[in-house]
């Protein structure tokens, strides 16, 4: 259906990115899944086209403020192409990089953001724990003052972080005091760690049923020493930063999710037309046509609310449960949506040459990252009073 | 709910099968997966467990006609393990009822031993570049020799299963051209040997699942088949084919049913140690629900696949019913499958948890052996539709 | 799918049944919607035909205990007719075996005779306006008289199906305060005749379907009900309660799985008559697609019960057993009547075609003998959830 | 989610109705559906208050062209208030006025469009005929030209006709010359025919699932007069007329599904909050929360589709597949939704004083009468190319 959210200049920037995709990244995705990362280049060439500094003011070398557009379209673009994707991309620059535009001091923004914004310094973050896992309060890595009071040493371990291999600075959670009897969260800061410091070890990278273009590993820390001055806003008050960003990151999960749909229907709609089956083509079977029918209709609700959120994002008007709305929303329809599509396949929709077995083992995470889908319902009841 | 469809002598066997899935299977599967099949020698060891030879003669080494409950049994306790057993189910399920049905007393002689003590393996190859389920489209050609001592066989096939792991490998091939009136005649199955002069394999084709077993494309380039290796009649090959698909489809019902049955396994597990908030994930009422509906719908399945097994046995599952049973329980077991992993969270995700290689696993069944819509159709027949 | 539960006896009665419905319930069914219940005289023919008096032994007129596979057959054969008996099932399957574990000796003798011939008809009233399923919560009163003699009922309640053609109601009422370790004591069960002083009928609920059985609201104001007509002891009235639930859910399961076979039949049949575009519906790949499905899963709920049939039959049925029945075969039917209405477009919504009035009827089977959300609950509690 | 299609002007019109419907409708509405019909007399007052001629011109005594926004606020405050309705005015108003406003001479016009307005001329429409069902190309009733010119003789039967018993004006389709072999939809011509002509028969009234307070009838017509004057468009052209508003009416079906879905939610989430079970309140079960999470985001995504659509419709970009589109994801959803909502009643949501029954059994029909979701993938899936 017409959409209308963009205008001639978020087109000239879409046929940028389009371009940059052909030639940058389709050509080299498998070999990308194959080693598990992205080459750390990709990120040198995004910050030459500017798309890893949105918001960063111009100050420090970013564009501005800007509207999320450009990152949907983005999204678009990568997943819409040919189910690729920019790899921990949207990690560092729609979940990691808020936190600094939000807490970093005058000093920590000039050190850091002009690297952030040219792919010089790569961001990832390390909150779950081998066995906490979404329940943050239960934190145990620790990072202790020094007695001169010039760094902390921080001790522990983190699992499922995203990009790390291929970043420069990690947000680590930690507990700089102990959790009160009152408060189970109080004591946790955020530290902005050298991912090169001496005793910041990788462990294992973890085997994910898809997205493998993107490195997933567990962190240990040993005697790491952080310097004070990379202590990211108040110390002790790290559980209320948390999740300031939530809406925005699940806003842009569900336009990933939207665009992955749209780029299902795309191959099997494309398939279905080629493909034929007793002599006919597979397109003209009346199931085929429902389904695919089905598919679209559902992708274009998904489609509408998204860009319903996408206005309100810009309005700052994106509430947190309208946000999870929407990523609860788009994020089922994708599951189901792309299933279909690579039924229609048939034995080819299983094997990963093919876009849609990526699309399908990629997106499976979807409606568990950023928050389950019975997490945002959760959110959602109780904005409903219940 | 109780079931009823096995007697003491099946558990017994059950006992067994376990035993070894336990010792000889689980430990090792995670390096099956990274090396993208099992070791050669499974098969010998199952050879020597006795389960390689269903259906052969106890004069060529095999236990005789058994029923289909034993071969039900394993693909139970494999997939309630969460593992597989390479391309076991292929040999034994699929190709091996092809010989038995089809071998000259001759070739039952040359076969039927190494078959059945896990010597030789097979594989089929029937699915063409292009042709999918068409498979009137097969355009490998086996030529006769001018003194008719063999066939000279040229080609290219995909999709096949196990062929790494296998020494002989059945073959659809075209020794005549169609005709006008039938394009389904001059294809003829021939028993090629794996390591034959111009068998090639190919690509080994990445899949997202079933990681440890190979699937291949394979290239014929003047192989030489011996005319003695022809099965059946030259040029009735299309009339073979499909005879034992009702039992291969329930054989996915059961399997798909059990993989679903040990998805909530391992998701109740997982939900009664794992805390969120400071309360086990299984206090949760969403939590319980979903595996009760989880739950009730594979009580469905399994009660369906039970009355299969039992039709099966009285020689009364009809071809319809076979792909009831495997419509319903494939498309439960995804549905099941999918919520279980859920409930994980993003543990889920990750391939060291049991449950994500189910997702990932299961995702074909509602593919191969028919897909759903080749079913619907062959209800909606049976429906007089 | 060929079925195994039944035997020949059991298919002698069924053509039995089959015939009487044919003559005496499916010309008349219209008429009985249009009254919002059927004639009173229809139990007395039940009653000649010998249905209702299952369990009754035979002294008190009644055929013993048949097995509940009979009740089974006139389940399946009303609902595949597309018709009700009224009550009949309320009378027969719900309160009947109230009686037929607590009533006395003396009881026996003056209640079973005219309940096995028709005579009497039984329903029951628990449910009270506000309560819903919280029968701890019962408000209504007994007092005993001060002589002993008899109890003197106050109180009000809800939800009763076929009060208007009953001589008897069991009620359940408090005969004293409940204490406060258990809310649920001083209950007890009274069998009320409804044209005794005092009992009134109140409004008769509109339903969505349903439309041949009445629903209705009583008042009882200072009834006088005999000592002699306490059933079981007195305040052990809640551990009466639910003593006969799984079979009434079983048979809640039967009736959805035939209700949705029918609904397939009807469609099947529609589709093959109604032409569009100058083809019959039924040549429609979606037509095929939605049926063959909606088959599926029937004969998967087909199976289940007939399991559930079983199990009940060797005294194994468990409570968890009956909770998945009903979940399972109502879900099914709610879906599969859901789309075979579809199938007939516009007609479908026309309450002259049986289609709409399953799918008017069939929605309440998700709701009563406990809703969905029940029977999950007792299924998780039953996977140690 | 909020939404973004109304002004003030809007809100000050819904306020407007939903007095009306509060003091004239949802009193009554229990009695108009066991009559099976609204009385005649709801019709005057709806003119009274304006709403009967939309799009009608000033001249002709209406308030010209209107905004689809108005229609879909009336559904909103009907559905959304008690699940009331006024009876068949979406009938005479969003299909059939929309044939007078496009094919009625000038004379017509001055005939018909004031009384439309004002009430007095109530419309309905007879297309479909025993047997036919959607096929049109395949009706029976025969309109022949008598000798003199003067007038045509209608003979035949129809079924399914909505609202008949309250109307004045009924649009007939007729043949008045035979299929032709190379087209079977030749020969169709529109009348509009007195229901008070000599001859206009009331068959039998039909019994339906819901929708109890618009009586739904066959019709008979005997030899009936039918002045030429009272030809609609061109002789022989009324199969090409047919179908030219369905987006339109389609909207407005997926414009009234989504607000039945948002009652029932309103209706569910009070009767939670009001009933205990086991001494709790329903709505502190968690399985309630998240059942009513999924229906409250699956109906911000078919409201933003509709949403999307009213815009489109304004600005007359509203295709027939987009119509189709949102037509079969607001009915489905609706419908789903609803059955959900009816689930967490219990006991009391199949008993019909709850409007939460009543709401299960009237939308029903909503995946059928417009056309049916499967003829909607039809169109759709031929939109896509397949």
């Amino acid at each position: 259906m017409k959409r209308s959210i963009y205008n001639e200049e978020h087109e000239a920037f879409r046929s940028v990115i389009r371009d940059f995709v052909a030639k940058e990244v389709t050509p080299c995705f498998t070999e990308w899944e194959a080693a598990r990362r992205t080459p750390r280049e990709l990120f040198h060439k995004l910050g030459a086209l500017g798309v890893l500094g949105f918001d960063i003011p111009e100050e420090y070398g970013g564009p501005g403020e800007t509207s999320f557009r450009y990152q949907a379209i983005i999204a678009e673009e990568t997943a819409a192409a040919a189910g690729v994707s920019f790899g921990h991309y949207s990690v560092t620059t729609s979940i990691v990089l808020p936190y600094l535009l939000k807490l970093a001091t005058e000093e920590q923004k000039r050190r850091w953001l002009p690297g952030v914004a040219s792919g010089e310094t790569v961001l990832c973050i390390a909150m779950t724990e081998p066995g906490t896992g979404s329940d943050l309060a239960g934190i145990r890595t620790i990072a202790r003052l020094s007695e001169d009071g010039s760094h902390y040493v921080l001790n522990g371990s983190k699992t499922f972080i995203t990009g790390a291999l291929n970043s420069e600075l990690c947000v680590v959670a930690a507990r700089t005091s102990a959790a009160t009897p009152e408060d189970r969260r109080a004591g946790l800061t955020l530290l902005v760690v050298s991912t090169d410091s001496e005793g910041f070890g990788y462990g294992k990278q973890l085997e994910k049923i898809g997205l493998h273009a993107r490195d997933t590993s567990e962190l240990h820390f040993t005697d790491v020493r952080v310097p004070v001055g990379n202590v990211l806003g108040e110390v002790g008050k790290g559980f209320s930063y948390l999740g300031q960003n939530l809406p925005r990151e699940r806003l842009s999960i569900a336009v990933n999710a939207v665009a992955a749909a749209v780029a299902a229907i795309r191959f099997a709609s494309d398939y279905v037309q080629e493909r034929t089956v007793f002599g006919k083509p597979v397109a003209s079977f009346q199931n085929t046509k429902f389904v695919l029918a089905e598919c679209e209709t559902e992708v274009a609700a998904a489609q509408a609310l998204a860009d319903q959120a996408i206005e309100l994002d810009d309005a700052r008007e994106l509430t947190p449960a309208h946000a999870a709305r929407v990523k609860l929303f788009c994020t089922e329809t994708a599951g189901r949506v792309i299933d279909k599509c690579l039924q229609l396949h048939g034995g080819y929709g299983y094997m990963l040459e093919y876009p849609i077995a990526r699309l399908y083992a990629d997106t499976r995470v979807n409606r568990i990252y950023g928050g389950t889908s019975e997490v945002m319902k959760t959110i959602i009841a109780k904005d409903m009073g219940l | 709910m109780k079931r009823s469809v096995y007697n003491e002598d099946h558990e017994a066997f059950r006992a067994v099968v376990r035993d070894f899935v336990a010792k000889e299977v689980t430990p090792h599967f995670a390096d099956w997966e990274a090396a993208g099949m099992p070791p050669r020698d499974l098969f010998r060891k199952l050879g020597e467990l006795g389960v390689m030879g269903f259906g052969i003669p106890e004069e060529y080494g095999g236990p005789g006609d058994t029923g289909h409950k034993y071969q039900a049994i394993i693909s139970e306790e494999t997939a309630l393990a969460g593992v597989a057993l390479g391309h076991y189910n292929v040999s034994s399920g699929i190709v091996l009822p092809y010989l038995l049905n089809l071998a000259t007393q001759e070739q039952k002689r040359r076969w039927f031993p190494g078959i059945a003590s896990g010597d030789i393996m097979l594989c089929v190859a029937m699915t063409e570049p292009g042709t999918g389920s068409d498979l009137a489209g097969i355009r490998t050609t086996a030529k006769l020799s001018e003194d008719g001592t063999h066939y000279v066989l040229n080609g290219a096939k995909t999709f096949i299963t196990g062929a790494r792991n296998s020494e002989l490998c059945v073959v659809a091939a075209r020794t005549s051209a169609p005709t006008a009136e039938d394009r389904r005649a001059g294809l003829s199955l021939l028993v090629v040997p794996t390591d034959a002069d111009g068998f090639t394999f190919g690509r080994k084709l990445e899949k997202i699942g079933l990681k440890s077993s190979d699937t291949n494309e394979l290239s014929f380039v003047d192989v030489k088949v011996p005319a003695a290796n022809l099965l059946g009649e030259e040029g009735k090959g299309f009339s073979y084919l499909g005879q034992n698909l009702p039992r291969e489809r329930l054989q996915i019902g059961v399997s798909a049913t059990s993989a679903a049955t040990a998805a909530i396994r391992f998701a109740k597990a997982y939900v009664q140690e794992r805390n969120v908030f400071g309360k086990p994930v299984a206090s949760f009422q969403n939590t319980k629900f979903v595996l009760a509906e989880c739950e009730t719908e594979v009580a469905a399945a399994q009660a369906l696949v039970d009355k299969g097994l039992d039709l099966e046995e009285a020689g009364e599952l009809t071809p319809a019913d076979a792909a009831r049973i495997k419509l319903f329980c494939t498309e439960t077991a995804g549905r099941v499958i999918d919520k279980c992993l859920q409930l994980h969270g993003g543990y889920g995700y990750m391939l060291e948890y049991p449950i994500a290689r189910l997702y990932a696993d299961i995702r074909v069944n509602r593919i191969y052996g028919g897909t759903s819509e080749v079913m619907k159709t062959i209800i909606a027949k049976d429906m007089g539709l």
